[in-house]
């Protein structure tokens, strides 16, 4: 396991949320295992975006301790303290549409098998060419 | 076959989305996130610098989100919204030790969410993880309570007030620091550490933990009952063949 | 010359004209005659039968256009021959040919036959529309060869005038377009064939199916109209061959020998054969004649 | 300790295949809750506790319920 | 001036509070809705005049107090402004559309979505974040998913998943992208970013790229990823529809514009190519539909494509960033009103759409500007768009380009124009239940409408100068006759017959008119043709009342502008105000939709293939006619082929002579004379000042190996010998005509092909001369139609005791047509042939002179069987043709006399325009007699004379022999003495050439036909199967999407 740093390891998994997910909506015909698979889609791209912003050693961007209260010529030295924010702050508005689309998503399954009585993908090919 | 067909593509992207993988690596930040974690506190006056960012340097894209959920809540209702003159479905009741508990329970919740965007500048967490965990309580109330009404005219009026008085403080901020959102100058920054600081921000998060909460129990609210009808198990096969 | 002077003598040529018009006609009724063993009427019958029919009254009419077919058919006999230019080198005998060229005759050869189908055609009988339906068939195919073997003697001389193209062919009877141009000229003679329209293309009148086919409907002084613009048509028609294929004429003699030659031509052919059916006729002009016409034509351009 | 990454890795990667492999959606909603849940602790490891708060709630708890309610609504089992 | 984050902020906290305005009633919320919509539009627009006229800068706004790169900010400037103005516009409308048509499910509810959509396109316009932009892009598509749920069809819901579906995936891409150029760059910013970018490791760079390209694909519904956008515009509500046609899809391409500053320019071609891919590809497939809300999703994904093609060529600078926002804007204000319009008609299919709108008000013709803008035609701003696009590709010799582009706009004339043919068909069966569009429905369309036109008529003054006064005169005429449509026709005609007499002594006035000038030529003509159309058309009738008159001075305004053109682009926007508005007449025929379309089709090939010649020109830097000959090399090549094909299609030539019978014939009887005489000779017009010029100028074109001036003259002899032939064998009227107007056509291509003086003279004769005599033969049978309502000509007869006047106009007509002296028909023959001669063109002579013989038996054919033989008892009471119409072919007949006793009247100017063109004369005036420069005459006046002495002589002659007969009736012929069978029996007229078909057989089989035929069920077999790639299977369409990364990755720039 030599070389293998976190952020190998977090993004592969995360690379193998995403596929194994889109694999869930290209084969699965079920519109709910389709709906999930795009939800670990959804989970995979979240672990990707923090961990493009992960940094082995340092903590949370959270100034809460007194350390960084130091006088204002440390200022620049807090940027090796703590980890990137940005990511996280993408993050958190990508969790929260994700789980929007998801809802949407789930009220179009919902509405669809009440009317075709199917959750199968082949089901609502009505409109075509 | 077309599934083969389907995975073997799927392998290119799998190999793309690899051969980013050693670019992902740790770097030092750059300059913009330097700026943020150098003079985040300084300039907001919060110690979450993931709140400052949400909430101050990038809120508007914060302001989308709460639109993001909001539509996707008028969405869901709309999608699946009730016939005219659709009844709903009588439930079965639960037990009453569950009614009870998830009364009980239903007060200490709301508030541990509220302190949590409350305190959204301060500590991990804010508007966003507060409104779900209110959400929480207001579902495990529907769960137990299948028959439990959402005041939906309070819920309404607090989700479209919260909703609008995001944007109002939004005004407020080009009011006053003549840009949209804008924290600086509308309110006193504060003392690092204390919870009526860093200006707007807590205002802020906290009308977005409301509207998050309000919205995401209307959501659960829709999803649970909404556009149910008698009909709907036995119409499937004529509906499905027709139209 | 002056205009009086002018009409003077394109009178009396159109006088000579036409008598000899009717001679011929009568003598090919004789021959035709002696050649089916029949004894034939007098050679002068056709001035026997003008007379009878001009002096009899028109009894009735169908109204105005069937009134004035035989005036254009006498119309477009008449002009035509005077467009015609007789004997070359007299000017007296050169008529009103100065007016245009071999395109202009070319197209008023259309003008009787035009008028004439139109009084027919208000006769209102079936028989007359037939008629002209085979002619109108048959003149465009009869065309085709024509116009590729006129064309042919058009780009020898770079001209349309008659004069032009008599004037090349002296110097000699090989000169004659007949041998300096076989091609075009055997195409153009058998156009000629259908233009006089004596069998085995005698499909407008063709006696046997619809009675005389377009004249029909006419009798008495409208048929000594007719043949007084058929007559003269005949003439102009084998004066224009003359000048065409044959060099033209540089006596009066010259010129009656000439279109007696001609003339005859196309009886001696009509004695020997069937009559086409129209679309026979039509498919027959398309062909070989038209082939002998692009032949001529190609040869007279590589020449 | 990236050991422990490793581990949780394994796991939420298990708790992935389980959820798209199992045909109980039921069962299958829960396995991605679980993804989820593991994830979330993944970003406290990361450094990001904001993000495993709101994953944890809204990604692991709430998605969960919806996709809970949905199956309630359509078929548990797929077909 | 407000500020414009308003425009975001407004509508969000509107929408935040309008589920408690809804509380206190519907009326409420939707008026504080559309309120909250104009005071956006209105921010917006209260930019604009300050930023077109660059007094205003463009805006950076800055949100939280950051600017860029620390704060997420926006920017407004022109095209923002305009993005944003058209999107409120369309938000406004759609509101006013879709708000009636609210069920009690929808009720109250859909105003909210409808807002938050707008909100979303507002924000994506003006955002310069790229992770914001993200925000609004989904803001946008959740909208979109959650809005297509409007109505009760439950396809929308099956549509809407399957876009939800490929948008999740667009959204993977998307963020992916977002997050490595973060990583990449350090910045999140759209002002900074394009300028880091290219410090990024170049391996990664490709891959981001290509998931950024993939995403935007999607979201711009690019093939082969815009499936569920396809069945989206098919299922959902076409209000709706509309809606995010003018807000989201124009902020979503905008976004993609200010996204495309990332790419590196080896990616320009990729999407250069995905662009046209998309272009030519979704009209072919659309060229498929029946189903017309589907179709125009196609039209709409094309039209998308189009302009991404342009993103990158604006980018280099290549092509002006105002053409694309002039398809742009063209687009929007196109498809949205055609989309409001669709929500009106219940039915999806073709066959729902018959007789469309017959009644109520207005929405034919707003449907017909709709379908006119977005097929680019004048002077609807797409013309001048794409005209903008294709001059700049000429320059950047993008030739390829070019092609592709005008294949896939001419794809787009055939599926639109046969929507309108259906449109326009009228069925009582079906359209007796028709709904008629309400005030609102076409509030937004009138809206469009007029704006296009008027933003359409701006640019046509900007960009071809301001038309002369007699133009403007006559196309307001006909703008204002389309508006009070409803008048009699006697009125309609006399202010068009003003207007045209008006601008007439105006143009004459100023020495416009100089017949001895190709244009003063032409403008005699037009101006004429149209006056006699005008002035027959006081007697009412086929194709003089309703919106035909109106149309008709349109048409004369685009020919004025025509032939006035000095600039390849005057000629062409006239060339296709032209084709439009005959196009429209045309479809006003009791059977006119159907040809009309075919019509219009062929007009379009024609335009794009003179386009296409034009752009040769431009791109060699020639911009006007009389530049052209000037044009050298391979340049000159191209010009003269595309030009001389173009007009030559247009002139239906033989090949392309199928549209001809049909347009000819179904056209409104008083119009075709028009079409005949004056529309057919514009590509005649045409040869002379533009594809001869080219030839006039080039010696090296014409020695160089096949003449192409030979060939030219070749297709024209076949042409009037082939079309001949088959006027032979009609049956129909006006169909025989038709052809014999082609062939006649023929003679003059023949005559400007020879390019000598003599040519040139004998073709502007015949082209004034077939002005007169076949509008006369036109006009004759039209009066003949009018009175028996027949065109059979079978089913007539004997008609010449009933109608004397017509007869004498036909037979005057046919003599001069066939070319029988006296009449000038034998003088033009006459000029044509020596020409040929001297040429020394011996075959195509052979030809001609062939074909004019082989007239003679459709003429007779003609006169006769309509006139002649025996009169049909059911005609008995038939009356002459009333007086207008009368007057008219009484003016032609002394016109047509005219000229056959004394052709100099023409022949003079004919011979100073012909002198200015060649420096040589064609032509000596000796007395009365014509003598050509090879010395040939001919006497026309004195063979008038001669034939007329001649014809009285005889005439007396034959009246001293046998004075007045008796006139017997009809049935007294000579049938053996029998009783004659009736009438019908007699008229010896069906199947007149019988035996010559025989004869021909072989040579008049349909053969060109069933190749266009099987050209279009070849073409549409093989169009069919691509298109079958939309399975409507959402799975597939998601395929689609991963396919689209895999190709980019092998065939991309970043492998």
């Amino acid at each position: 396991m030599n070389g293998l740093t976190p952020s190998t390891l977090y993004l592969a998994t995360a690379i193998l949320l995403i596929l194994m997910g889109l694999a869930a909506v290209l084969v699965k015909r079920n519109l709910l295992k389709m709906v999930l698979g795009l939800s670990l889609v959804d989970t995979g791209i979240h672990l990707l975006i923090a961990a493009l912003g992960a940094h082995p050693g340092r903590t949370a961007p959270i100034l809460d301790d007194a350390k960084y209260l130091a006088d204002p010529h440390t200022l620049l030295a807090r940027v090796n303290l703590v980890v990137d924010p940005v990511p996280q702050a993408l993050v958190l508005t990508a969790i929260v549409i994700g789980v929007g689309v998801t809802a949407l998503m789930l009220s179009y399954v919902v509405r669809l098998y009440a009317r075709r009585g199917s959750l199968d993908i082949g089901e609502i090919g009505r409109l075509k060419w | 076959m077309k599934q083969i067909f389907s995975l073997a593509l799927l392998a290119i992207t799998g190999w793309l989305l690899w051969s980013l993988v050693p670019y992902g690596q740790a770097t030092e930040p750059g300059p913009v996130s330097s700026h943020y974690i150098a003079h985040g506190l300084q300039e907001n006056g919060g110690s979450n610098l993931v709140t400052s960012i949400v909430v101050n340097y990038r809120g508007f894209d914060t302001l989308g989100e709460v639109t993001v959920l909001f539509l996707s809540v008028a969405g869901a209702g709309f999608v699946l919204r009730r016939r005219s003159g659709q009844r709903r479905v009588a439930p079965r009741p639960s037990s009453e030790f569950v009614q009870t508990g998830a009364r009980m329970l239903f007060a200490p919740m709301v508030l541990f969410g509220v302190y949590i965007f409350v305190h959204g500048h301060l500590t991990p967490g804010g508007g966003f993880q507060g409104g779900a965990v209110i959400a929480s309580a207001v579902l495990m109330l529907l769960l137990a309570d299948r028959d439990h009404h959402l005041p939906h005219g309070f819920m309404g009026w607090l989700e479209s007030l919260a909703g609008f008085g995001y944007v109002l403080t939004g005004f407020l901020g080009l009011a006053i620091g003549g840009s949209f959102l804008a924290n600086k100058g509308v309110l006193p920054l504060g003392q690092w550490n204390r919870l009526f600081s860093a200006g707007v921000i807590p205002i802020i998060y906290t009308l977005v933990g409301l509207k998050v909460g309000t919205e995401l129990s209307t959501l659960l609210d829709v999803m649970v009952d909404s556009g149910r009808d008698h009909g709907e198990a036995d119409a499937h096969g004529q509906k499905g063949g027709a139209a | 010359m002056d205009l009086a002077s002018r009409i003077g003598w394109t009178l009396l040529s159109f006088f000579v004209a036409l008598n000899y018009g009717f001679v011929i006609n009568g003598i090919i009724r004789k021959v035709m005659a002696r050649i089916q063993g029949r004894f034939g009427p007098p050679v002068w019958q056709p001035y026997i039968d003008l007379g009878k029919m001009a002096f009899q009254r028109n009894s009735i009419s169908h109204g105005i256009m069937f009134w004035l077919g035989p005036v254009f058919r006498a119309v477009g006999g008449v002009g035509l021959y005077l467009l015609m230019p007789v004997v070359m080198g007299d000017p007296r005998l050169y008529a009103f040919t100065d007016m245009g060229d071999l395109l202009l005759m070319m197209y008023f050869m259309f003008f009787g036959s035009l008028g004439m189908a139109l009084g027919a055609g208000e006769g209102g009988h079936p028989h007359s529309p037939i008629g002209i339906s085979r002619g109108l068939s048959q003149m465009t195919a009869y065309e085709l060869p024509f116009i590729l073997a006129v064309v042919a003697l058009v780009a020898q001389t770079r001209s349309f005038d008659v004069t032009a193209i008599m004037a090349a062919q002296q110097g000699g009877v090989l000169h004659w377009n007949l041998f300096a141009n076989p091609l075009s000229s055997i195409a153009a003679f058998i156009a000629l064939l259908g233009m006089n329209m004596y069998a085995p293309f005698n499909i407008v009148g063709a006696p046997t199916e619809i009675p005389v086919g377009p004249m029909t409907e006419y009798h008495n002084a409208y048929i000594s109209f007719m043949m007084v613009g058929r007559s003269a048509f005949a003439i102009a028609k084998t004066v224009l061959f003359m000048n065409l294929f044959l060099g033209g004429a540089h006596s009066v003699i010259e010129a009656v020998v000439k279109i007696f030659a001609i003339y005859f031509w196309t009886v001696f052919v009509g004695a020997v054969f069937m009559r086409f059916r129209a679309e026979q006729s039509v498919r027959f002009f398309l062909r070989w004649p038209a082939a002998l016409g692009v032949a001529g034509l190609a040869l007279s351009l590589w020449r | 300790m990236i050991i422990v990454d490793i581990l949780i890795c394994l796991v939420l990667l298990a708790a992935g295949v389980g959820a798209m492999l199992q045909r109980n959606l039921v069962a299958s909603s829960v396995l991605v809750g679980v993804v989820s849940l593991m994830v979330s602790i993944l970003f406290l490891r990361i450094g990001a506790p904001d993000v495993a708060m709101t994953e944890a709630a809204i990604g692991a708890g709430l998605s969960t319920v919806i996709f809970l309610i949905a199956v309630r609504r359509t078929e548990e089992e797929e077909q | 001036m407000v500020n414009p984050i308003l425009l975001v902020a407004v509508p969000l906290g509107v929408g935040f509070l309008l589920p408690l305005f809804g509380k206190l009633g519907r009326p409420v919320a939707v008026a504080v809705h559309g309120a909250t919509i104009l005071f956006t539009t209105a921010v917006a627009a209260l930019w604009l005049p300050g930023l077109i006229d660059g007094s205003t800068a463009p805006l950076d706004i800055t949100t939280g107090g950051w600017s860029a790169p620390i704060g997420i900010t926006l920017r407004f400037g022109l095209p923002e402004a305009v993005l944003c103005v058209l999107a409120g516009l369309t938000a406004l409308a759609s509101l006013a559309a879709l708000t009636p048509r609210e069920d009690a499910e929808t009720v109250g509810r859909s105003g909210l979505l409808q807002l938050l959509v707008l909100t979303g396109a507002f924000g994506l316009i003006m955002t310069r974040d790229l992770f914001n932009l993200y925000v609004f892009l989904e803001i946008s598509s959740i909208g979109t998913y959650a809005i297509v749920a409007f109505g009760r069809d439950d396809s929308a819901l099956e549509a809407g998943f399957k876009y939800m579906l490929i948008g999740a995936a667009a959204s993977t891409f998307l963020l992916v992208a977002i997050a490595y150029l973060y990583k990449l760059t350090g910045t999140l910013s759209l002002v900074n970013m394009p300028g880091l970018v290219h410090t990024a490791p170049a391996g990664a760079l490709a891959i981001v790229m290509l998931f950024l390209l993939a995403g935007m694909a999607i979201e711009l519904k690019l093939i082969p990823v815009n499936g569920p956008a396809l069945d989206l515009y098919d299922g959902a509500e076409p209000g709706v529809m509309a809606l995010l046609t003018g807000a989201t899809v124009n902020g979503v391409l905008f976004a993609f514009w200010k996204v495309s500053a990332l790419f590196p320019q080896a990616w320009y071609p990729v999407l250069m190519t995905m662009g046209m891919i998309t272009f030519t590809g979704g009209n072919l497939m659309a060229t498929m539909q029946d189903r017309p809300r589907r179709m125009l999703g196609y039209s709409s994904s094309a039209q998308l494509g189009l302009l991404v093609f342009l993103v990158p060529l604006v980018r280099t600078g290549a092509v002006p960033m105002l053409a694309a926002g002039l398809l742009l804007i063209n687009h929007t204000l196109a498809k949205s009103a055609l989309l409001w319009l669709a929500g009106v008609i219940p039915g999806k299919t073709l066959d729902d759409w018959t007789g469309a709108f017959r009644s109520g008000f207005g929405g034919r013709v707003l449907l017909a500007a709709g379908i006119l803008a977005i097929t680019g035609l004048p002077p609807f701003p797409g013309f001048w768009g794409k005209w903008t696009v294709v001059t700049s590709l000429a320059h950047a010799g993008m030739n390829g380009w070019i092609t592709a582009l005008l294949l896939g706009s001419l794809f787009e004339f055939i599926y639109y124009y046969r929507w309108y043919q259906r449109v326009q068909t009228e069925d009582d069966s079906r359209t007796a239940a028709r709904p008629v569009a309400g005030l609102w429905d076409l509030f937004g369309p009138a809206l469009f409408g007029l704006g296009g036109l008027v933003l359409g008529l701006v640019w046509t003054v900007r960009m071809t100068g301001t038309p002369t006064e007699a133009v403007i005169v006559i196309a307001a005429v006909g703008l204002v006759l389309l508006l009070v449509k409803n008048l009699p026709a006697l009125v309609l005609n006399l202010a068009g017959l003003l207007g045209v007499v008006a601008a007439a002594l105006w143009l004459g006035r100023t020495g416009a008119l100089a017949p001895d000038t190709l244009p003063g030529l032409f403008q005699l003509l037009i101006l004429g043709g149209g006056a006699l159309v005008l002035l027959a058309g006081l007697s009412g009738g086929s194709g003089a009342s309703g919106s035909v008159p109106g149309l008709f001075m349109i048409l004369v305004s685009s020919l004025l502008m025509l032939a006035r053109a000095e600039t390849l682009l005057q000629f062409f926007a006239g060339w296709e105000i032209m084709t439009w508005s005959s196009y429209l007449i045309i479809g006003h025929g009791r059977r006119g939709p159907k040809p009309a379309s075919i019509y219009m089709v062929f007009s379009g090939a024609a335009g794009f293939l003179v386009l296409g010649g034009m752009m040769a020109a431009i791109g060699a830097g020639q911009t006007t006619l009389a530049g052209l000959g000037m044009l050298t090399g391979s340049a000159a090549v191209w010009a003269w082929t595309l030009l001389g094909l173009g007009f030559l299609v247009k002139s239906a030539a033989v090949g392309a002579h199928v549209w001809a019978p049909g347009a000819y014939s179904e056209s409104p009887d008083l119009f075709t004379p028009f079409l005949s005489g004056v529309i057919s000779k514009i590509p005649m017009f045409g040869f002379m000042v533009a594809a001869l010029r080219i030839a006039a100028g080039n010696l090296a074109l014409v020695t160089d190996g096949l003449d192409p001036l030979w060939l030219l003259g070749a297709v024209g002899a076949v042409t009037a010998f082939g079309m001949t032939l088959l006027a032979v064998f009609q049956e129909d009227a006006k169909k025989l005509l038709a052809y014999s107007s082609v062939g006649q056509v023929g003679y003059i291509v023949v005559g400007l092909a020879i390019l000598s003086p003599l040519g040139w003279t004998a073709a502007l004769f015949h082209v004034v001369h077939h002005l007169l005599f076949k509008g006369l033969l036109f006009f004759a049978i039209a009066g003949v139609i009018m009175r028996t309502g027949t065109r059979t000509m079978y089913e007539m007869g004997g008609l010449i005791k009933k109608m004397p006047l017509s007869f004498i106009s036909t037979l005057i007509g046919i003599i001069a047509l066939s070319g029988v002296p006296p009449l000038a028909g034998f003088t033009g023959k006459w000029l044509l042939y020596q020409a040929l001669l001297a040429k020394g063109w011996y075959f195509i002579l052979v030809l001609v002179m062939f074909a004019s013989v082989v007239a003679f038996v459709y003429l007779f054919r003609l006169i006769h069987t309509v006139f002649l033989g025996q009169l049909k008892p059911q005609h008995r009471t038939v009356r002459e043709v009333p007086l207008p119409l009368a007057v008219t072919q009484v003016l032609m007949i002394i016109g047509t006399m005219a000229l056959a006793v004394y052709p100099q009247v023409l022949l003079r100017p004919l011979d100073a325009l012909v002198r200015g063109q060649f420096q040589a004369a064609a032509l000596t005036f000796d007395g009365t007699a014509l003598v050509t420069a090879t010395g040939a005459t001919f006497n026309p006046t004195h063979m008038m004379v001669l034939v007329v002495i001649l014809f009285v002589l005889m005439a007396l002659g034959l009246l001293v022999l046998g004075p007045w007969p008796r006139k017997v009736g009809q049935l007294d012929i000579g049938f053996a003495g029998e009783l004659p069978p009736p009438p019908q029996e007699l008229h010896y007229a069906a199947n007149f050439a019988q035996p010559y078909r025989r004869a021909w057989a072989h040579l008049v089989q349909p053969r060109v036909m069933r190749f266009w035929n099987a050209v279009a069920d070849g073409g549409g077999g093989a169009v069919d199967l691509l298109r079958r790639m939309y399975s409507g299977n959402g799975q597939t369409y998601v395929m689609y999407a991963v396919l689209l990364v895999a190709v980019l990755a092998l065939l991309g720039p970043g492998r």
